[in-house]
């Protein structure tokens, strides 16, 4: 075989994994989608006929859209304590030098290493027993909002480490004080890692159902509700509350990588 | 614009010193910049150049001595309040702003336009970008995001952000070296044109010395934190004060030599039965001499006779390296013109004209 | 349309079937509050939920009544985490089975205090679909003895994803019955090791271990295995849903029988409204709803006024003399000792 | 009127000033950054995990109160039972855990090499379609990513139930059930992702011209990608497998779901121990294996990348 | 190593197009490399040099075209398997192996020592690369880590690691471009010496005009993907093909102008009333003439006559930009040597010999 038959067999054996790859990670959701649709909603055979009524009982169901509400307002709220701390100790970490400064940095990574059992087991007997707080809504904004800073943090400092301390120094030489240097230029120049951060540290908390499961007292999460739906086998709901998640979060995504280099803020934090 | 007001002291520094812990970046210097001068600090990497523009700015305080701008002490001013401004080395124009609103910038912050409530302070300042943006030959480029320039462009976009809050003093961090070549020359010209458009003083700071030599009124050669001299570009070429300056500041030929002086004059034996005269009389015994490549002479009985053992060809002029048969160092001698009389392996004699020797303690 | 601000909200921790949205109007009308209902899928979970400090969220849970014990033992601040019976406000206690009114003296008094208040029973055996798995004689061996029954069930048979229910059934096929006389389980260390091991054994056999009874329901139906250990209000619901193909075996080693039973924390704000609560769930009229929805028998005798001779046959009348051949749900000695052999099992 | 607006100006100055002055000590800019952080990670983080330490060496009594009396009956009850230590629930469950996550991780690692690598190497619009398809399964929930393997396994799952439907089988296969490979498979498409952006990250970052140099001096391509490939992204590799091996050690969710109850990971042990008794001692203790077995990867992983090379997540 | 074995043809590139998508980075070009040669490469950034040695090298497969190296076609041959070896841009030394395990990869790859079962093959490939960086001056290096050198080190190490394997040619990609001054001019000496000190021929493809005129015994410019002329640097230099060339090699003027032959012999008109007599006959009519700066001559009464509006100071030499009188371009002039004649301001004229002007149709 020649070299031109051989580099046209790897590539074709690279596109073929990688084709592959893309059907593995879409089939059971494009499958779960489908279902959404089927009036026999578990398996694909025997078919019986297509339907909205999943849909109809999905957004009927309050308690399960309640419990959507809650984890968006939890999601947002700890993303944006994480996001304010993630921020700050990324500046503390790229800009300068102090004692057990690893140490620090490991820190803050530590929360998104931890398995959630026992992060949520050690938040639980933290809250119950040591501080003797019932556990809440507030519990779990304070456990994700720990849980979310590592995301922040790796993004924004990653894009720190490459963002050029000289427009700071620039924008000061031009008559801008150290407030207004941020205000004007640090700031708007590190917002789409911000930004990238944020939504990181939403969705993990949105999408957690372990630690919110330990801590969340009587606040019911989607996740527990989804988790308790997929226990009952309630798959109907189940199949319409994901599809619609995927979806939301399809056009999201779109919009935002239209906006912004969000795969580069995701893949590549390096910038360029 | 116009009429640079020369002889009058703007930037004075008095004995700076900048330490970072171990490190003396700068070791004591002094010099002063007068107001409307084009006026370049060269020197080898890691000598302490950006740490001396640094301390000019603001964005460094020196460990000791004292540095003022218009008589007045720089002491505890941050930068911002400083009439200076700065031309980055890697530009660092704002990319999030566009072009207009870079040039933009320094005038909002200085509170331009002051004094009475205008119409419209905006439409004001993006008037006056405009003007800036004509000076660097960008009229036209003020919707464009920088990144959207290229190089050069850029590079006159930055100058132009900075040129527009008339400082007494701009700074210019290497501003040309991430260009290549054909634009470098380009920007050099455009630098001088725009020198003699504005008022303020010119700090260039460059380990280019060609570009230095070709820029300036006067040029301070600096090596490990310490000053070699200063002086305008002939003298400093002409007369270096240093072995150092004669080798960084050009190409030259270093020997050591004995100065001899008889009736006939001075001469200096740079080994048994290689002499010049020389005018130079400054130093007398063991000796450091600097001969530059174009000084020598290919003629038929010089006294310094060797091989050529290469040649390269330069165009305007070729460069031979030859090999003397005496026991000193290879030197490097510039053919000049169209010629190019001798090739590689031709044995051949040269000789210096006796003002062309430098000679060092 | 109720008295607004000033209605008192009881929460709930229980088995979904008591948010019924018929029973849960018709109590918030009659009490005068409002029922705040969160479904939990087990007991064990009522009751660490609970130790975990949720006692001072809810004013009512409803586990099977092996955890009442457990709950009154449970101290919070020096106090049992659960409060006495009001028994005035739980007028329906009276109109109950006797023998539930004697498991409440039994079972659930302490120092003069009766602490929990039965609401409906049922039992486990096992089940099976009857058009693969022959008639025999209804005993475990079916579920751990591969002989037993003339069909090969490998690989079709499930057990109940729980330690208590899973060892108990392979005790009782061990014949250790007797471990199940006194006021606790209490199988030796060497009865413990015997049961993990059969179950260990019967493992490569399992299709699987089912934590919810609807997942069973579905399963069964769509023949992912053919027998299992099950609760009788599993086949109930089948058979009301005009699958008559289920059988329900009660074994001859014994069945375990469980009532749930209602408790109110120590914590509630609102003790009185809760009993008043709880005493409305075996009313005839909504103990008749609640076993409609649940497939599970009231413990009051007088819901079967409201129901239809079939459903009366199917939950409404049965009689609880059946339980007295029964294995009551009680809690176990050691039961440590227990989950460490469970454990074993699950991750052999 | 020319007055007062001049005097606010100079307040305007003297706060400016101020605040400037406040901001240039560096030990107070270095507090207002770090500060905040390390306050919430002490409390929220270190004193939960300390606390967690001090639970394991106490016991909690019949009336499930915590009797604050130092013990090692938590470890014991670890390894507690009969028979040789290896069949002992704990042991088994974690060895077993260990082997589902390094299968995982290994897996993730191959499956995402090549898919990096295109990545990497093509840009343009093609780029954004597929790390869009990457991404989207990536954003929306692992709760929902492991049910719709849920749907997919198990005797009349999507899969078997799709192979009788086409007569491609007469008998759901077992490999189709769910138990450990349909973990493998839920956790491998839980956190693919993770491994996918690190390689990325890491191989985009490698100079192309290295790979060029090492065909331009005779090697072949395998050859190039064991001597210059592999060992230049490592520091991808090691996050990316830290990145999958991590949260696949301690799953909760996919085994859950996916075992049938017939597979018990660490994750559901712990957590069913809580669940049953409150045993937040022997929970604490088991933890504790856990924890230490992921500072001494962590430890050994950094011993060859650093933290910044994590970047890519 | 020793004896370039010039004449013979060793790579032949005929008709080579390479076309990307819609992009031909290669326009179809043609020229050989003999054997032992040192060739180079030049053209302005985009005009096809890269992918020119790529095609050589074998990562890059022409569109159409054939290329052979000696006399085997390379169609189908990859990279791997050719006899070529590249010294890239940003060097890609690799980071993960020590100086010496970077030269001996080549070697290791190549199955060197081959033939027999050597006793420790390892220590022979060792040693061998120990050689090759004695060669490049690095003797004692070979333990330490490619980040632990300067970047001049680091260029040789680049070398090194392509010459060990001898190959027949060593392509060089811009190999100096990202070293400063002072090592560019370093490491232009010691390429020519070790290309002297090799048999293989070096392609050395850059956009330094000045590097290559040193180095070169041809050079080809190149231009939006076509070749413009190859030639000797004097040639070059001297007799460019086109004005492109002209303008690329070295600096120069370039004007418009007609050239008319009388019984003086031949002269070109710039505009009315300037004009030079000429030797260069090859054109005709209308024409563009290339004059070299330093070919320009001040003196008393040139007829080309203006005023000196900037004066650069260079060292060995002094630029004058002079402002014509007559409706032509700017002129640039060179004045050699020492001496600077004239000032800003002044009115000169200048003169041209007939020799020095190229015309062009
Ligand atoms: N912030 C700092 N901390 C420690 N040392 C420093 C710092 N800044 C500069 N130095 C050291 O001070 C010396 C002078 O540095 P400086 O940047 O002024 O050199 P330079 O002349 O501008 O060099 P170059 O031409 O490479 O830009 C160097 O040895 C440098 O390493
Ligand atoms: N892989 C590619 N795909 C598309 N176009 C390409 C590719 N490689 C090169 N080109 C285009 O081909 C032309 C020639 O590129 P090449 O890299 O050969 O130029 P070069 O002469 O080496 O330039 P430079 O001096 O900037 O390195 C350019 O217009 C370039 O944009
Ligand atoms: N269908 C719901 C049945 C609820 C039964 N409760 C059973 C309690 C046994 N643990
Ligand atoms: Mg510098
Ligand atoms: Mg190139």
């Amino acid at each position: 075989m020649d070299h031109e038959t051989i580099e046209r067999l790897i590539r074709l054996g690279l596109y073929g994994t990688a084709g592959a790859l893309l059907v593995f990670l879409w089939v059971p959701l494009v499958v779960m989608m489908v279902l959404s649709f089927a009036v026999n909603s578990s398996t694909l055979f025997p078919f019986e006929g297509l339907t909205l009524a999943h849909y109809g009982a999905t957004f009927a169901d309050s308690g399960l859209i309640g419990a959507m509400f809650t984890s968006m307002a939890i999601a947002t709220i700890s993303a944006t304590i994480a996001t304010v701390l993630g921020v700050l100790a990324s500046m503390a970490l790229a800009r300068y030098e102090f004692p057990y400064r690893e140490l620090y940095r490991t820190l803050g990574i530590l929360p998104m290493v931890i398995p959630g059992v026992i992060f949520g087991i050690a938040m639980l007997i933290y809250f119950r027993t040591l501080l003797g707080i019932v556990p809440g809504f507030w519990t779990v904004v304070l456990t994700h909002s720990v849980y979310g800073l590592p995301f922040v943090l790796l993004i924004v400092t990653s894009r720190m480490y490459t963002f050029d301390e000289s427009l700071e120094e620039a924008a000061r030489d031009l008559g801008a004080d150290p407030i207004e240097t941020f205000v004007d230029v640090t700031f708007p120049v590190l917002a789409p890692a911000i930004g990238a951060g944020f939504l990181f540290a939403w969705i993990r908390s949105f999408e957690d159902f372990i630690r919110a499961f330990f801590v969340r007292g009587t606040a019911n999460v989607l996740t527990t509700s989804m988790f308790s739906m997929i226990k009952y086998g309630t798959a109907p709901k189940m199949n319409a509350i994901s599809t619609f998640i995927v979806f939301v979060v399809a056009v999201l995504l779109a919009i935002a990588m239209n906006a912004g280099d969000v795969a580069s803020y995701v893949a590549d934090t390096d910038g360029e | 614009m116009a009429t640079a007001d020369h002889g009058e002291t703007l930037v004075e520094l008095d004995g700076i010193r900048k330490e970072y812990g171990d490190v003396t970046a700068v070791d004591g210097i002094d010099f002063s910049i007068e107001r409307g001068e084009f006026f370049s600090l060269v020197g080898p990497s890691g000598c302490g150049k950006t740490t001396t523009l640094r301390t000019i700015s603001g964005f460094e305080s020196p460990t000791n001595g004292e540095l003022s701008i218009d008589g007045v002490s720089m002491a505890g001013i941050p930068p911002e309040a400083r009439e200076t401004n700065l031309v980055f080395q890697h530009l660092s124009l704002f990319p999030h702003m566009s072009v207009s609103e870079n040039v933009e910038y320094g005038l909002k912050k200085s509170g331009f336009p002051d004094g009475e409530e205008p119409d419209d302070p905006e439409a004001r300042r993006r008037e006056l970008a405009g003007e800036y943006l004509d000076l660097v030959d960008l009229s036209g480029y003020g919707d464009r995001n920088p990144t959207e320039l290229s190089g050069g462009q850029q590079q006159r976009v930055a100058l132009a952000r900075a040129l527009v809050n008339e400082p007494s003093v701009l700074l210019l961090d290497e501003p040309l070296s991430s260009l290549d070549r054909k634009l470098r020359k380009q920007m050099q010209v455009e630098l001088r044109r725009i020198h003699e458009r504005t008022e303020g003083a010119f700090f260039y700071v460059t380990h280019d010395q060609e570009v230095a030599m070709t820029l300036s009124d006067r040029i301070a050669v600096m090596n490990e934190g310490k000053l070699e001299q200063v002086g305008p570009p002939e003298e400093i070429y002409r007369e270096p004060a240093t072995p150092f300056v004669a080798d960084f500041i050009g190409d030259t030929n270093l020997f050591t030599g004995t100065v001899h002086t008889d009736g006939d004059g001075t001469a200096i034996e740079l080994a048994d039965g290689v002499s010049f005269a020389v005018d130079d009389t400054a130093a007398d015994g063991e000796v450091t001499v600097s001969i530059r490549p174009e000084d020598f002479e290919l003629v038929d009985d010089g006294t310094l006779v060797g091989t050529v053992t290469e040649r390269y060809f330069q165009g305007d002029s070729t460069n031979y390296r030859i090999e003397p048969e005496a026991d000193i160092e290879t030197l490097t001698v510039v053919a000049q013109g169209r010629e190019s009389p001798v090739d590689r392996g031709d044995e051949v004699s040269v000789t210096v004209a006796p003002d062309a020797p430098v000679l060092f303690d | 349309i109720g008295g607004g601000g000033s209605t008192p909200t009881i929460n709930i921790l229980t088995w979904e079937e008591y948010a019924n949205e018929d029973i849960k109007s018709r109590i918030e009308e009659e009490v005068g509050v409002t029922l705040e209902i969160t479904k939990s899928t087990s007991s064990s979970n009522m009751f660490s939920s609970w130790n975990a400090g949720q006692y001072q969220q809810y004013d009512i849970a409803i586990p099977n009544n092996n955890y009442v014990p457990k709950m009154m033992d449970t101290e919070k601040d020096g106090e049992p985490m659960i409060a006495p019976v009001d028994e005035e406000a739980v007028s329906n206690f009276d109109a109950m089975y006797d023998v539930f009114q004697g498991f409440a003296d039994s079972q659930f008094t302490a120092n003069g205090n009766r602490y929990g208040v039965p609401i409906r029973f049922g039992w486990y055996g096992y089940s099976y679909d009857s058009r693969s798995v022959p008639d025999h004689e209804d005993s475990y061996k079916a579920l751990f003895d591969e002989n037993y029954v003339d069909a090969d069930l490998s690989g079709k048979i499930v057990m109940y994803d729980n330690h208590f229910k899973a060892m108990s059934a392979a005790a009782l096929y061990l014949g250790h019955g007797d471990a199940f006389e006194g006021s606790r389980v209490t199988l030796s260390q060497d009865q413990i090791d015997e049961v993990k091991q059969t179950l260990i054994d019967q493992k490569p056999n399992l299709q699987g271990y089912i934590a919810a009874d609807p997942t069973y329901i579905k399963s069964l139906k769509q023949g992912n295995f053919v027998i299992g250990q099950s609760g009788r209000n599993e086949i109930v619901e089948m058979w009301s849903n005009d699958n008559d193909w289920p059988s329900m075996a009660t074994p001859k080693e014994g069945s375990l029988a469980w009532f749930e039973s209602a408790v109110v924390s120590s914590a509630s704000e609102n003790k009185t409204k809760s009993w008043e609560v709880i005493n409305e769930y075996i009313s005839a009229k909504n103990g008749a709803t609640l076993a409609k929805t649940g497939f599970s028998p009231s413990v009051n005798p007088n819901t079967q006024e409201q129901l239809t001779d079939e459903q009366n046959e199917m939950y409404g009348a049965v009689d609880p003399s059946r339980l007295e051949q029964m294995i009551p749900f009680k809690a176990v000695e050691n039961e440590d000792a227990w989950i460490t052999a469970w454990e074993e099992v699950k991750s052999a | 009127m020319g007055d007062s607006s001049s005097a606010t100006f100079r307040d305007r100055l003297l706060s400016r000033e101020e605040v400037i002055a406040w901001f240039d000590s560096r030990r107070r800019s270095l507090g207002i950054t770090a500060g905040p952080a390390l306050v919430w990670l002490v409390l929220l983080l270190a004193a939960p995990l300390t606390f967690m330490v001090s639970v394991s060496f106490v016991n909690v009594n019949e009336s499930y109160q915590i009797v604050w009396q130092p013990t090692l009956a938590n470890y014991e009850a670890l390894f507690a039972g009969g028979g040789p230590l290896f069949q002992r629930a704990f042991v088994q469950s974690l060895v077993l855990s260990y082997a589902i996550a390094a299968v995982t991780t290994i897996l993730c690692l191959v499956l995402a090499f090549p898919l990096a690598y295109l990545l990497a190497r093509k840009g343009g619009r093609t780029f954004k379609v597929v790390i869009f398809l990457v991404l989207l399964p990536f954003f929306t929930m692992y709760l929902v990513r492991a049910y719709s393997w849920y749907l997919m396994f198990g005797p009349s799952g999507v899969i078997n139930a799709t192979l009788l439907k086409f007569g491609i089988v007469n008998e759901p296969l077992a490999m189709f059930s769910y138990g450990v490979t349909a973990i493998i498979v839920g956790l491998t498409h839980a956190y693919f992702p993770y491994m996918l952006l690190s390689l990325y990250a890491s191989l985009d970052g490698l100079d192309y011209s290295l790979v060029e140099a090492s065909r331009d001096l005779g090697a072949s391509r395998t050859e190039t990608l064991r001597d210059v490939i592999l060992p230049l992204t490592l520091p991808g590799i090691i996050s990316g497998s830290l990145f999958v091996f991590v949260p696949s050690l301690g799953a909760f969710v996919t085994p859950r779901f996916l075992g049938q109850g017939k597979v018990l990971m660490i994750g559901q042990l712990i957590k069913d121990r809580i669940g049953s008794l409150y045993a937040v001692g022997y929970g604490s203790a088991a933890s504790m294996f856990i924890v230490v077995s992921i500072v001494i990867a962590f430890a050994v992983a950094f011993r060859y990348v650093s933290i910044e090379d994590l970047g890519g997540i």
